[in-house]
């Protein structure tokens, strides 16, 4: 296990090396840079801008300069756009509140999804599994930046029950949570569902049933283990759902996480920034991959992690 | 159960059997046999999907919708650009503006339709690239196999491990521009069509073009992965070395046995594409990186509409359940291809 | 009489490899020197429990997987030096029939298709009317209506779907076919029509096989000669008659006395000899005889050294340290 | 006196989209304790799904159990009738008075819990039995069934263990709560014939120790012979003949019976005989023919033959026949025939 968890490690790395070098090649080959923006600038003020930034040295220095702080320092530089703050600062205010947002999004998500998904195996063929899976298609079906809207307009301007926006209390939070979760709980039952109905036909539930063994008990320790491996393994991927998710969403509800920060410095050039937040959800995203692989080897003891 | 589960799957098989039991072996000159027409699975497979009403529910709703969005706007009286700024924003009515105006008064139904063009042109065109790489990927590392399969597939590993959204965004925000070598290659394309192909009016168009490929790019991984699924799960069948024991060859292989039985994953799973693409291109026009104006897509009028949600609410009601409408029709059709043509997850 | 294929110390290792670079830690010795030789128009039986590698010597001698080494000559041409179109055109010699008659049929592919291919691959047959009358032809002689070859396999029941292979498989008039067990998986009702459409397609265009299987009764029925394998190896050769009247090696002493036979009252009679265990992982078989962790006569030498493959009597060939010190030794397997 | 289990005129139907399956149509045998009572018969002849019957297993729906009655005395209780019985009478019953082994010792196991688990439960649901005590009685039922080393192997999972391992687990699974009806269907089909032999060994002594009755499914007609006091035949959904195993293999009388013991090579006879094939093949059970089901396959066959399913009928028992296990009322020999001259049914295929 130790030695699994350690390789990863190590394949982790080069990969994260090359999440960086990418992002830092695709933004600075891209052409204009980020003070020949709107309106104009001095020209003396953009040297001198230009010149704090080091974006005068070649490519390779600037590149090799930022990798060299990045190791050494954990510095992702400067951003371009937020004088006097570093991209550390930025996300390290920021990346809370988008972690609060997708953690909450996603045990919303699994608690919709997976007794949704169980219910719709178990009562297969009945009109409760066809509205469960009917539901779910919608879901999967409406985008965030629709469901969102449509339930702001519903539920503050019309009725005035929760918050148009912001990040302040539960019930701000209420709205955003649910929009992000939507999409993957719906997601998840489906799999939750096939994943269940593959269990539930197997040879061994069978061998459960001819023990004596109540349905309940069938479900709870026979079937649900690996009925779930599905729903496990979506997980990961499931992060880079929420990824897009908080993107909109953090837009919407004006939450300032880091999503909408992302958005804002490709917009802006901020080179730093959107490398540094790329890199994050980098990271974020192999290293929910590697933790829902270990989880996997603790539900199915046939997977052997080391290949 | 065991082998002798009788279930639909066992009883389906018609049964030539018991009302003429083949003598053990009849005589070679016999009499004349009447050469009857066998069921070939795709046959089954389309007769499945007929019966599922839902998802030829979906594929009607979607023809009607693409007949709409390319007959519309050639037909309209109001151009999905032509303002009225006297007008301005007014609700749907059944008279004139069936969906109502924008701010600028231009008739929304007219910019639905037409954004309707883009966003099922992105769904169609990104498709297209994604599947066409997806498939001569996966098809190649699993046929060779071995260590070519091996760097091939851990390509895509690492490839799966990246924010691949960022990188759409990074791509679109910064490429997506006049200052580029593809913007370059668009106009040298678009010069054997329009005389002046560097008019600014293009840039738009060009955007979209540049979305197409991205999208199409960055979402072949998972097609790739099924194909090679696939192809591995084929070749270690019984009826691919029984078509080697008779001496095939390599090519025949390939296009008689292999392909013809990797389609019905492939076809669902283009059909899944489709609107996974098509929700990305509206994800990314929503956050105004996709289509600009003046062109629409769905995406764009959502955004757009958010901005006067209390005043206006049909901007992006509108839009929005078209666009919902449209992922439902495929997701379901895609859903019921993959009952008929894998009748074992039928009962799913 | 010549042999018509005649193998010589063949062998086919598996390597296994593990870990990120796919370094090889260790080889799965499937078939691990096996010589056998049949005659033209005879049958000859490779029986064994399922792992013991039968069935992937069948399938190196086709080439439809890589030898490591070893000699496999059909009328004297050697079978696995031979590479692209040159194999391919002598595959028209040599043909398989495969044990699923489910899956060794391409779903897509219509009967006329499947039979068809090889007709056309080899160009037997060029004109479309040529062929059909081939295909007509080739169903009328494994027993089935012409009238069915527009339809798909799964329109077919077990047995039908073994009689297309069957056909496939002597479309091309070939020498030698392999039958890998050609009717383990189906029903018994239909075995029997199965294994005597084979023994008549034998006579009728004189082919040779070598027929893999693991039920001893059918393989007694139908082979003159049977070669059985423990592990990799043969541990034991001879003639049908003598393999059943004297076996000598302990293992097929035990392989038939585990055969039941549909008779109550010599059930009863019959003598025992259940082997304790189970057959050892390929990966890490036993050192010296694989046999001798569950052999009732082991000795210490059994442990050590690996035995030949020696003619105990004249055509008899066995594999045991033991056997010859214990002449005579044939227990009532059958409780006759 | 009372049979372990008596199953009368059972029917069991599948209600697909294609029409009724007529899985088990009319069936009726029994078991006594310490019997062994085999069931022969092809895929598709419905043995699989009428004793899922006897545990109330079949998947409902499609599924249903149509008619008939699953006598079960229990402890020579009065008969309890297990097709009419509450899911919750059924759940006490399984695992506990009667347990059941499936063919495929592979799949039949639950791969994600160990063997521990999957055998303590048992004994906590049915034997009221907590931890240590639960867990030495599992060890001890390992050892009783053959497994070596038992008290290292309790903790494995199960695809640690080769196939014969995991079968003798199912076994000892089966056996945790003394159940006094064993049903075993095709448990030796997935394993090498050596193993096979150890578990039919295993069987065996399960009879004569423990006095279990065992219903053993099979289409093996060896294994039949090796293991069965009385023997059933089914054909398409129906029992075409049972009796003393002695009997059915010495005087079948069934055209059905005489021709499987034919088409089969053994190990025993004249080798150079050619195999005398059953004609045809056996009818989908969606759609039966009406009367016999095997008349297109009988050459004996009669026009009363397509119109009524023949009554039982009971062949007197003989001296020369050898003696029978159980008592002579239990063992009788019953054939379901029109065709009654002797001659002409063991005539069939005789060509």
């Amino acid at each position: 296990m130790l030695a699994f968890i350690l390789r990863r490690l190590l394949t982790i790395i080069p990969t994260l090396f090359l999440v960086a070098t990418l992002v830092f090649v695709l933004v600075r080959l891209a052409p204009g840079g980020p003070f020949d923006a709107e309106r104009e600038v001095p020209a003396e003020v953009k040297k001198a801008l230009d010149e704090k930034f080091h974006l005068n040295d070649p490519i390779t220095t600037q590149y090799k300069d930022w990798l060299v702080q990045l190791v050494t320092k954990g510095s992702l530089g400067p951003s371009m756009k937020y004088s006097n703050r570093t991209v550390e600062e930025i996300i390290g205010i920021t990346l809370p509140v988008s972690m609060e947002l997708g953690l909450w999004a996603m045990l919303v998500a699994l608690a919709i999804g997976v007794p949704l998904g169980i219910l719709g195996a178990v009562r297969q063929n009945t009109w409760k599994d066809s509205l469960a899976m009917a539901s779910a298609m919608l879901g999967i079906s409406i985008p965030r930046f629709v469901l969102a809207p449509l339930l702001v307009l519903v539920l503050s301007l019309k009725l005035y029950l929760l918050p148009v926006a912001r990040w302040e209390s539960w019930r701000h939070m209420v709205l955003p949570v649910f929009c992000a979760a939507l999409p993957m709980a719906a997601y998840i039952a489906r799999l939750a569902r096939a994943g269940m109905l593959e269990v539930i036909r197997s040879d061994f539930v069978r061998t459960a049933r001819a023990k004596g063994l109540s349905e309940r008990v069938i479900i709870l320790r026979h079937a649900l283990k690996g009925g779930m491996l599905p729903v496990v393994s979506f997980i990961g991927p499931g992060f880079a759902g929420l990824l897009v998710g908080s993107l909109v969403v953090e837009k919407i509800f004006d939450i300032p996480g880091m999503g909408r920060y992302l958005v804002e410095s490709v917009l802006n050039k901020d080179y730093y920034l959107t490398a540094g937040i790329a890199l994050v959800y980098g990271t974020l995203l192999m290293v929910s991959n590697t933790a829902v692989d270990i989880a996997y080897k603790f539900l199915d003891p046939r997977v052997e992690l080391d290949r | 159960m065991s082998e002798e589960t009788p279930l639909p799957a066992v009883a389906a098989v018609p049964d030539p059997g018991p009302e003429h039991p083949a003598p053990e072996r009849p005589s070679v000159h016999g009499e004349h046999h009447e050469i009857e027409k066998g069921t070939s699975l795709w046959r089954d497979a389309w007769k499945r999907l007929k019966k599922n009403r839902v998802a030829v529910a979906s594929a009607i709703i979607l023809i009607v919708l693409v007949l709409v969005c390319i007959i519309h706007p050639e037909v309209t009286k109001y151009p999905y650009d032509q303002a009225n700024l006297k007008l301005g924003a007014t609700s749907p009515s059944w008279r004139d503006h069936w969906f109502g105006t924008d701010d600028y008064g231009r008739d929304l139904f007219s910019r639905v339709t037409f954004g309707g063009r883009v966003s099922l042109a992105v769904g169609v065109i990104a498709t297209f690239i994604s599947f066409t790489i997806g498939v001569s990927y996966g098809a190649i590392a699993g046929y060779f196999g071995g260590r070519i399969d091996g760097i091939m597939m851990r390509i895509v590993d690492v490839l799966y491990t990246l924010p691949l959204l960022v990188f759409e965004i990074l791509l679109t925000a910064f490429f997506a521009n006049k200052d580029t070598i593809f913007y370059e290659w668009f106009i040298a394309v678009l010069g054997i069509f329009k005389d002046d192909p560097t008019d600014p009016a293009f840039l738009p168009l060009f955007k979209i073009v540049f979305v197409f490929g991205a999208l199409g790019t960055m979402s072949w991984l998972t097609m790739a992965r099924i194909v090679r699924g696939q192809v591995i799960s084929l070749r270690g069948q019984l009826f691919v070395e029984a078509a080697q024991s008779v001496g095939v060859s390599d090519m025949r292989l390939i296009f008689r046995h292999l392909i013809p039985n990797a389609l019905g994953p492939i076809i669902v799973y283009t059909t899944l594409t489709i609107p996974e693409v098509m929700l990305t291109e509206a994800f990314l026009s929503f956050l105004g990186l996709g289509t600009e104006e003046p062109l629409s897509s769905w995406g764009q009028l959502v955004s757009n509409g958010v901005e006067s949600l209390d005043l206006n609410p049909w901007l992006t009601i509108f839009p929005g359940v078209m666009l919902a409408v449209t992922l439902f029709c495929f997701n379901f059709l895609g859903d019921g291809l993959r009952d008929a043509l894998d009748p074992r997850i039928r009962k799913d | 009489m010549t042999a018509l294929l005649d193998i010589e110390n063949l062998k086919v290792h598996f390597p296994v490899r593990r870990g990120i670079l796919m370094r090889q830690v260790a080889t799965v010795k499937a078939v691990d020197g096996v010589s056998f030789s049949v005659d033209k128009g005879e049958t000859l039986g490779l029986v064994g429990e399922s792992g013991c590698g039968k069935s992937t010597t069948a399938r190196a001698i086709l080439r439809l997987i890589p030898a490591t080494s070893g000699s496999a000559r059909l009328e004297g041409t050697e079978l696995l030096k031979l590479g692209g179109s040159k194999l391919r055109q002598k595959r028209r010699d040599m043909q398989m029939v495969f044990q699923d008659p489910y899956a060794s049929l391409n779903p897509r592919m219509t009967v006329f298709d499947t039979l068809a291919e090889p007709l056309v691959v080899h160009g037997v047959a060029r004109k479309n009317s040529e062929v059909e009358d081939r295909v007509r032809h080739l169903m009328l002689q494994v027993g089935l209506s012409p009238g069915y070859m527009r339809r798909y396999p799964h329109e077919f029941s077990g047995g039908q779907r073994q009689r297309i292979g069957i056909a496939r498989a002597v479309a091309l008039k070939p020498k030698l076919v392999v039958l890998d067990e050609p009717v383990s998986a189906l029903d018994v009702s239909i075995q029997a029509q199965i294994v005597n459409l084979l023994m008549d397609l034998q006579s009728e265009l004189g082919l040779t096989y070598v027929f893999v299987a693991h039920d001893l009764a059918v393989v007694r029925h139908v082979c003159r000669a049977i070669a059985v394998m423990y592990l990799g190896r043969i541990v034991e050769r001879t003639s049908t008659d003598k393999l059943f009247s004297s076996p000598k090696h302990p293992y097929t002493q035990a392989l038939l006395s585990a055969i039941p036979v549909p008779d109550p009252e010599r059930e009863k009679k019959r003598k025992r000899l259940v082997l304790l265990g189970e057959v050892p992982s390929p990966l890490n078989p036993p050192p010296g005889c694989h046999f001798h962790t569950r052999c009732p006569v082991a000795v210490d030498k059994c442990k050590k050294e690996v035995p030949n493959l020696e003619e105990v009597e004249p055509g008899h060939f066995v594999s045991c340290h033991v056997v010859k010190e214990r002449a005579g030794l044939a227990p009532d397997l059958l409780g006759s | 006196m009372t049979h372990l289990l008596e199953v009368k005129n059972l029917k069991t139907h599948f209600f697909t989209e294609e029409g009724v399956v007529k899985a088990v149509d009319g069936v009726s045998y029994h078991v006594d304790r310490a019997e062994v009572l085999g069931i022969v018969g092809e895929s598709g002849s419905g043995k699989s799904v009428s004793s899922l019957s006897t545990m109330r297993l079949i998947p409902e729906p499609p599924g249903k159990i149509v008619s008939g009655e699953i006598l079960f005395s229990s402890k020579g209780d009065k008969p309890k009738d297990l097709a009419r019985a509450s899911e919750l009478e059924m759940q006490r019953i399984r695992g506990n008075r009667i347990a059941m082994i499936f063919q495929d010792p592979m799949t039949s196991l639950n791969p994600y819990l160990r063997i521990s688990r999957q055998l303590t439960e048992v004994l906590e649901l049915h034997k009221n039995m907590k931890g240590n005590e639960a867990r030495e009685r599992g060890i001890e039922m390992l050892k009783a069934v053959g497994i070596p080393d038992p008290s290292r192997r309790f903790d494995d999972y199960p695809h640690q263990l080769s196939g014969g391992m995991r079968q003798r687990v199912m076994i000892a699974m089966a056996l945790l709560c003394e159940p006094e009806l064993l049903i075993a269907d095709e448990p030796t089909t997935a394993l090498d014939v050596t193993i096979q032999a150890q578990i039919l060994e295993l069987i065996a002594e399960r009879r004569d120790l423990s006095k279990v009755g065992v219903v053993l499914i099979t289409h093996d007609l060896g294994v039949v012979a090796r293991l069965a006091d009385r023997v059933a035949v089914m054909y398409a959904g129906r029992i075409v003949e049972q009796g003393p195993a002695t009997q059915i293999f010495k005087d079948p009388r069934h055209p059905y019976t005489v021709g499987l013991a034919r088409s089969i090579p053994r190990l025993d006879d004249d080798r150079s005989r050619r195999l005398v094939p059953i004609p045809g093949m056996p009818p989908s059970l969606a759609k039966v023919p009406s009367g016999c089901p095997f008349r297109a396959r009988c050459k004996n066959a009669m026009q009363v033959c397509a119109e009524v399913f023949p009554a039982e009928r009971v062949i007197p028992y003989s001296e020369d026949t050898g003696t029978f296990r159980s008592s002579s009322e239990g063992a009788a020999h019953i054939v379901h025939c029109h065709e009654e001259d002797l001659e002409k049914v063991q005539a069939v295929g005789a060509t």
